[in-house]
């Protein structure tokens, strides 16, 4: 597989080699390689099951890997558990949304500073502040999660993992139940977070945003990288129109 | 005890009179698993003040009353009615739980404090522990050779033993006295099982006594699990005699049916006496509730008439000289309803133990 | 009020000791780790203390510090034995564990004192003592309740794999919780057996986990405000019912049903709810809301405070 | 053999009991507290009933299995159901069903034990137990009752629950109540139902273990109650068939100690193999995996 | 067969989420609701399907009023709802999941409508036999959509059918919504994907902060026309 030219400037951040993992007989990732370079946006996109979300929770490491080793600025961190890994400066959203019912927003995002990084309190709730204004969810900041409708439940899942700062980031379909111009908000965000250094990888089945956002894509397949590339390039593929994009023309135009 | 320690309060005091009114203060087991060793001291202590107040015991009119906590089978509970009932100064005695641990969890309180109490029941060694602490239960392992003079006296050279580790009394019992007793004379224990108060089904042991044939069954287990067990000893084909415990007492086994007949034990009151204090309390009580007494009702009334013949003895009612009193009549001893009682130390009652058989339905005294 | 305090020394007592014992249950299932081990710790704490003094003769100090350790040491191993279970597999273990500890108190033969139990450890430690133990202990557990550390407990039982994935230790959580339990637990029975003198192994038992269960539902897990309300509830409940005599259990009955039934999280949730009323109340919040009018991302996106998340920020 | 024998019968025992309990809880989810005092209850009223007219074999187990229906429909219309309408989610009722059992339980206890002062009660019935011989093993007829009803309801269980549509319903409740009606399932006739097949099964095994056992005191469910709480949760939550093995695991090994001879040994060694199993198996004999997604 | 939602309030206590909304879903026709997060969408659905019962305004069905009638009533009557979030059972299996969407359904039936979802969705029916929580998000979504299906619905109610699936899929799954409709059914879907959902609709309607702000016909409504809309919406 080649590696486009754009990564070659940056220092590599996420270097991932012949990672496997397998659910029994289900080989849900299976040998996938990859290098993830300073400060760009990384999409993954792929078919349902496909394995991406598995992925995100290897490098999380949620899930046991069957073989492969990944490092993180050059340091292996596949053998360690998985709390260690956010304070490495890896934050992560989920593909379900995943909040404290009894908690309110607030709190909810506090959380995601709860253990991470010895900040002094001041500046956390600075920080706290600060994306409640980012993701324009001030007025509900007092409101517990159930009473939020879904999308902007996943505002929130969304701020409570950029609280951080961290230095890697990786949203699972962070815009799932988004209309397209709360979709073109979140994309414009991780441009900007982008701008700010951030890099960002990102599972999303809109490919429309994922051409517009990403630096660069990862199409996978049964468990395998079947394609990567700049945006343009993948969409191009023939295997990933195949597998994911649903063959016929019209499903370029989207 | 020593009676003639000093105590400076009361008894030297000749100022000292008997009350209009004495306070017999109660923390038993009113309700709960054990309320019937609660509820019939009580009622047996009820009857004996009716009969003193009748005959005007004291001479002076004074009567006696009860005051009653209930402390529901449970330790806390009991040490906190009982700290109750001796801070309150109208209380002289009390009469105190009947379940060993809530017992032996007051008796340090009761000598602290410095209120006389008598204990039924309660036959474990941690709780007549002092100058104040007195019981008008006899340990079972005191009168329980009685159980085993009746199987000799019938011809009946083996047993198997069967028992209730769980429970003190039985492990005690069970692992000390008969053992002892049995070898004295000359009966063989064939076998020794350990059930739990948990235990429910008992087949298995049950087949295996049948199967040793043993002539007889000594049997320490609680009255429900008694009955299961009987009823299972008989259906495995044994036929042999069985040698219960007072637990089986009272109206405990009228729910066994016929395998239960034929079940002998020794209890320290008899209600089938027919003479003396005994006869008299069985008429008494058996007018006022319409009922037989057991054990529990002749212990409450003896724990109150050794209270009165204490007051008497003394001639005062303050704590410290009825704790006089009853340790002076421990010592001489007195007849009640439990027959002519002896004081160990002058504190711990002992009596002869009548053997009783249960059938048709009923206890009888046992031939 | 030395006479109220004299004739009821022994419910504060109790109240104090139900308060810990419920607490030993408490910090666990906050946790999300539903553990009995507490009260199969008070049985530890309670015969080692007894033990030290009635065998060694030890002083009542190092007597429940002893029981304490013992316990604690005892919980915490059990807790990494059995790391891999969780919800009621986890509790049912740990029932084990308690009703095992019984056990082996019937048949600890002159060490445990066999069926009747141990006799004879007077200890000196006063109401007023107690109180101050509690206290502490009380204070230790507030702290880890509040902030930051309340809302990782949170997360470790409401969603363990999601409060990893937010950094949180969870195994380390998990086994503090046991040796937290142990601790406390042993310390209630410790105390409680120098307060009674006597141990026996009947008290070990299921009864005892039904009456710390009943104290922290009824109290509320969230918080030790609720453990205490709740021991105060049921250690003083008897003296209030007290009027109904034998019916009494009848009324703790209904009570505990009524409880179960209208305060769904507990007297403490009681009073949350009614700060919370009245917070919204005193903040002139506004009573009724049009639909949540939540502004769009980019509504927002210009304002000043919005911008610089990673390296303009307060720390460059 | 006779040993095996005495495992079976105390075994059906224990599945007796635990059945009901097994099946509202591992369906609806409702652990049901209560159900040891619904037991005993069910052979307290009959026990007053039989003490006017003397009832026939089936007519008590009839009449206890109604009572029992009675009091578990009750204890659901008034105490679980309430819960669960109030609760957020399921896992948050969980507890408070849990405390409202307890409450329940006190009240049929104090009743009992008011009534019989903690004495045993026994049922006065036309049944008369037989006992057989055959080749030196001895079976009681009462016995083998207990081995067959126990066996067939639990087997019988088992398969409904696995293969009806309703046992699929019920599992459906227990897991998204809320979801489950939307799939049309009516929650609160199905969860009533099933209290009350628990309840009959509560009162039907009180019936037959007053035959048994010959007597039962107020405080009889109690001890059945932690022990069928363990071999539910040996068998693997929400697995009928796991709660059959589990209640003839924990009897063949309550019986094993008594063989030995160690008869206070028992509960800690029938304890401490469930200790050992769920340490090698955490989720249970026959449970599934929690299903939990990172 | 048709779903009439007149007039339609419903509060979250002090919170207003649907404010006189009325919309029609008739038989063979598939009704549209687009709107920003939040804009009472998800209320109405689940107020329709009967898991919230509203303050006031009318619910018709066939020309009956069914509003505060339960959701299993609501199923009886042919109405289903595919929830928002999936909602699939995670403890049991797939055909487990699949079955009890057939519950008011023939045994037959169901055998056969099981065969035709596995044949829509082949994932589904190589995993029948794996637990559904265990699927990935997208397969969820898709066993979430088959499972409305089982019952044969008279009205179904969709709440962001597509949500996290591939755009193959998405296909699918509105291809699947459009033949429901041609079959018989009224279908009354929310989704966030207006590109896919525009082209198989016939009505579209824009909900804002809990009413309906712009009705037409989809075939008049231009995408672009509609993102005008939700665009203003947003930025209100
Ligand atoms: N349980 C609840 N308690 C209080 N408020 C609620 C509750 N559920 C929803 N709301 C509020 O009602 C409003 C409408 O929510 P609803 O879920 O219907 O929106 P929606 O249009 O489906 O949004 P989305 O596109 O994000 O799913 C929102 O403001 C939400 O905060
Ligand atoms: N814990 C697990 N046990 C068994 N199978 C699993 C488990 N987790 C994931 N799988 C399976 O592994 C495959 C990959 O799942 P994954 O969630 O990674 O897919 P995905 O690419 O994120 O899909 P989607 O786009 O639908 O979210 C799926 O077929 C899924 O069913
Ligand atoms: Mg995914
Ligand atoms: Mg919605």
């Amino acid at each position: 597989m080649s590696t486009a030219p754009v990564q070659d400037e940056r220092a590599p951040i996420l270097e991932i080699h012949d990672v496997a993992v397998h659910f029994g007989g289900v080989k849900a990732v299976d040998g996938v390689s990859m290098t993830l370079h300073e400060g760009l946006i990384y999409g993954i996109i792929g078919a349902n099951g496909s394995g991406k979300s598995t992925l995100f929770g290897a490098i999380s490491r949620l899930v046991p890997l069957v073989s492969g080793t990944m490092m993180l600025d050059g340091t292996r961190f596949d053998r360690n558990p998985p709390h260690r890994v956010p304070h490495l400066g890896v934050a992560r959203s989920f593909q379900t949304v995943r909040l404290l019912d009894d908690r309110t927003v607030r709190d909810n995002i506090r959380l995601g500073h709860d253990a991470v990084g010895s900040v002094p309190r001041r500046e956390i709730e600075q920080r706290v502040e600060h994306v409640l204004t980012r993701l324009a969810l001030h007025d509900v900041a007092r409101r517990y999660p159930s009473e939020l409708s879904y999308g902007i439940q996943r505002r929130v899942e969304i701020a409570r993992a950029i609280v951080t700062r961290p230095r890697l980031l990786l949203l699972d379909e962070p815009t799932a139940g988004m209309n397209r111009h709360e979709r073109d908000e979140v994309s414009e965000l991780m441009l900007s977070l982008k701008g700010e250094g951030l890099t960002q990888f990102i599972v999303e089945h809109d490919v429309q945003m994922m051409v517009d956002t990403c630096d660069y894509i990862f199409a996978m397949n049964t468990g395998q990288l079947i394609a990567e590339g700049s945006p343009a390039d993948v969409i191009a593929d023939k295997r990933v129109r195949e597998s994911y994009l649903g063959g016929g023309d019209d499903a370029r135009d989207q | 005890a020593d009676p003639a320690e000093p105590e400076p309060a009361a008894s030297g005091d000749d100022q000292c009179v008997i009350a209009d009114e004495v306070i017999v203060g109660v923390v038993n087991e009113q309700s709960g698993p054990v309320s019937y060793a609660g509820v019939g001291p009580s009622d047996g202590a009820q009857v004996a003040i009716d009969e003193l107040a009748e005959s005007d015991f004291f001479g002076n009119g004074t009567t006696l009353k009860l005051k009653i906590a209930d402390m529901a089978g449970d330790i806390e509970r009991a040490s906190s009615e009982m700290t109750k009932m001796v801070n309150d100064p109208s209380v002289s005695v009390i009469i105190g739980p009947a379940s060993s641990g809530p017992a032996s969890a007051v008796a340090p309180l009761v000598e602290q404090s410095k209120v006389p109490t008598v204990f039924t029941q309660a036959g474990s060694d941690g709780v007549v522990i002092g100058d104040w602490t007195f019981r008008t239960t006899p340990p079972t392992e005191t009168y329980y050779s009685a159980g085993l003079d009746w199987l000799k006296d019938h011809g009946y050279e083996d047993a198997a033993l069967i028992y209730d580790a769980t429970l003190p009394t039985f492990q005690h019992l069970a692992q000390e006295g008969i053992p002892a007793f049995a070898s004295e004379r000359g009966i063989d224990i064939v076998s020794t099982q350990e059930v739990q108060s948990t235990t429910q089904e008992f087949s298995s042991q049950a087949q295996v006594i049948a199967s040793e044939n043993p002539s007889a069954v000594i049997m320490l287990i609680t009255a429900t699990p008694s009955i299961t067990f009987l009823n299972q000893l008989r259906d495995s084909g044994y036929e042999g005699q069985v040698l219960a415990t007072p637990s089986q007492s009272g109206q405990n086994m009228a729910a066994g049916g016929p395998n239960v007949d034929g079940i002998v034990y020794p209890v320290p009151f008899s209600p089938a006496a027919t003479s003396g204090v005994a006869a008299s309390f069985i008429e008494r009580f058996q007018a006022t509730f319409d009922r037989t007494p057991d054990t529990y009702n002749a212990e409450g009334y003896d724990g109150l008439m050794w209270i009165a013949n204490a007051i008497k003895e003394v001639g005062c009612s303050t704590p410290a000289a009825i704790r006089d009193g009853l340790a002076a009549v421990g010592a001489k001893g007195f007849e009640g309803a439990q027959g002519p009682l002896t004081f160990e130390n002058g504190n711990d009652v002992r009596v002869a133990g009548t053997m009783i058989e249960w059938s048709d339905g009923a206890e009888h005294l046992a031939d | 009020m030395t006479g109220w305090f004299a004739s009821n020394v022994i419910l504060i007592q109790t109240t104090l000791t139900t308060t810990l014992l419920a607490l030993s249950l408490q910090i666990p299932i906050r946790l999300g780790v539903f553990s009995f081990a507490g009260i199969g710790a008070f049985g530890i704490g309670g015969y080692t203390a007894a033990i030290a003094m009635v065998h060694l003769g030890w002083p009542t100090y190092p007597a429940i510090l002893l029981g304490v350790v013992v316990a604690a040491v005892a919980t915490y191993i059990l807790g990494v034995i059995v790391q891999r279970l969780s919800g009621l597999y986890l509790g049912m273990a740990t029932l084990a564990f308690t009703l095992i500890i019984s056990v082996l108190a019937v048949n600890g033969g002159s060490l445990t004192g066999g069926a009747a139990g141990l006799f004879g450890a007077v200890g000196t430690i006063d109401v007023p003592q107690i109180l101050l133990i509690v206290v502490g202990v009380v204070l230790v557990v507030s702290y880890f309740e509040t902030g930051s550390r309340g809302r990782r407990a949170d997360a470790v039982r409401e969603d363990p794999s999601l409060a990893a994935a937010m950094g949180i230790h969870v195994s380390r959580y998990r086994l503090m919780a046991f040796l937290a339990s142990g601790a406390i637990g042993g310390l209630a029975g410790a105390i409680t057996t120098l307060r009674r003198t006597a141990i026996s192994p009947a008290e070990v038992n299921f009864g005892l986990i039904v009456l710390a269960l009943t104290v922290i539902i009824v109290g509320g897990i969230g918080s030790w405000v609720g453990v205490l309300i709740g021991a105060v509830v049921f250690v003083w409940l008897p003296t209030w019912v007290a009027f109904v005599g034998q019916w009494e259990d009848l009324i703790y009955g209904t009570i505990v049903v009524l409880a179960a039934v209208f305060m769904p999280d507990g007297a403490h949730g009681v009073i949350k709810m009614l700060i919370r009323r009245l917070r919204v109340r005193i903040s002139r919040e506004p009573r009724t809301f049009e639909t949540a009018a939540l502004p769009s991302i980019r509504a927002v996106r210009d304002r000043p405070d919005s911008r610089g998340l990673v390296r303009d920020g307060v720390d460059s | 053999m006779q040993e095996l024998l005495n495992t079976a019968t105390l075994g059906s025992i224990y599945l007796l009991f635990a059945l009901g309990m097994a099946l509202a809880w591992g369906t609806i989810g409702i652990l049901n507290f209560a159900h040891g005092a619904t037991f005993m209850f069910s052979v307290f009223v009959v026990y007053l009933i039989t003490g006017a007219v003397e009832l026939s074999m089936i007519g008590v187990l009839l009449l206890a299995a109604l009572i029992g229906a009675a009091i578990s429909l009750l204890t659901q219309l008034l105490v679980f159901q309430p819960i669960v309408r109030r609760a957020r989610s399921h896992s948050s009722a969980e507890l408070r069903i849990i405390l409202g059992g307890i409450g329940v339980a006190a009240i049929p206890l104090a009743i009992a034990e008011r009534v019989t002062n903690s004495a045993p009660f026994a049922i006065r019935s036309s049944y008369e137990a037989t006992v057989f011989s055959i080749g030196g093993v001895r079976l009681s007829s009462t016995s083998l009752i207990v081995i067959i009803v126990g066996l067939t309801i639990g087997i019988g269980l088992t398969l409904w629950i696995r293969r009806s549509k309703q046992g699929l319903a019920l599992r459906a409740i227990g897991t998204d109540a809320e979801t489950a009606e939307g799939m049309g399932v009516h929650r609160e006739l199905l969860a009533l139902g099933t209290m009350a097949v628990a309840g009959a099964l509560a009162g039907l095994a009180g019936g037959l273990l007053a035959f048994q056992l010959s007597a039962m005191a107020p405080e009889s469910g109690d001890t059945l109650l932690i022990k069928a709480f363990a071999m539910i949760v040996l068998g693997g939550l929400g697995s009928m068939g796991g709660a059959v093995i589990g209640a003839y695991v924990l009897a063949g090994a309550e019986m094993l100690m008594t063989i030995l001879g160690q008869g206070t040994w028992v509960d800690a060694v029938s304890f401490g193999l469930i200790f050992l199993i769920l340490l090698f198996r955490p989720q249970g004999l026959f449970g599934r995996k929690e299903v939990r997604r990172a | 067969m048709m779903l009439e939602i007149n007039d339609l309030e419903v509060h979250y206590g002090a919170v207003r989420a649907v404010r006189g909304v009325s919309l029609v879903a008739a038989a063979g026709r598939v009704a549209l609701v687009l709107g920003a997060n939040g804009a009472g969408k998800s209320s109405t659905l689940r107020t329709a399907a009967g898991f919230l019962h509203g303050e006031s305004g009318s619910i018709v069905v066939d020309g009956e009023e069914m509003r505060g009638k339960r959701a299993h009533a609501m199923v009886r009557r042919g109405v289903v709802l595919v929830p928002e979030g999936r909602k699939i059972f995670a403890p049991l299996t797939v055909e487990e999941n699949l079955r009890l969407g057939g519950y008011r359904a023939s045994r037959r039936d169901v055998s056969r409508a099981i065969g035709e979802v596995y044949e829509q969705f082949p994932i589904l029916g190589e995993r029948r036999k794996g637990m559904a929580g265990l699927l990935s998000g997208g397969e969820q979504q898709m066993l979430a959509f088959g499972r409305a299906l089982m019952s044969k619905p008279r009205v179904m109610l969709m709440d962001e059918p597509s949500m996290g699936l591939a755009p193959s899929i998405v296909q699918t799954v509105m291809d699947g919504a459009r033949s429901i409709a041609d079959s018989g059914v009224a279908v009354l879907m929310v989704e966030q994907n207006a590109e896919a959902a525009l082209r198989i609709a016939d009505d579209v309607s824009v909900m804002t902060r809990g009413s309906i702000t712009w009705t037409g016909v989809a075939a008049e409504a231009s995408l672009h026309a509609v993102h005008a809309v939700l665009g203003d919406t947003a930025l209100e």
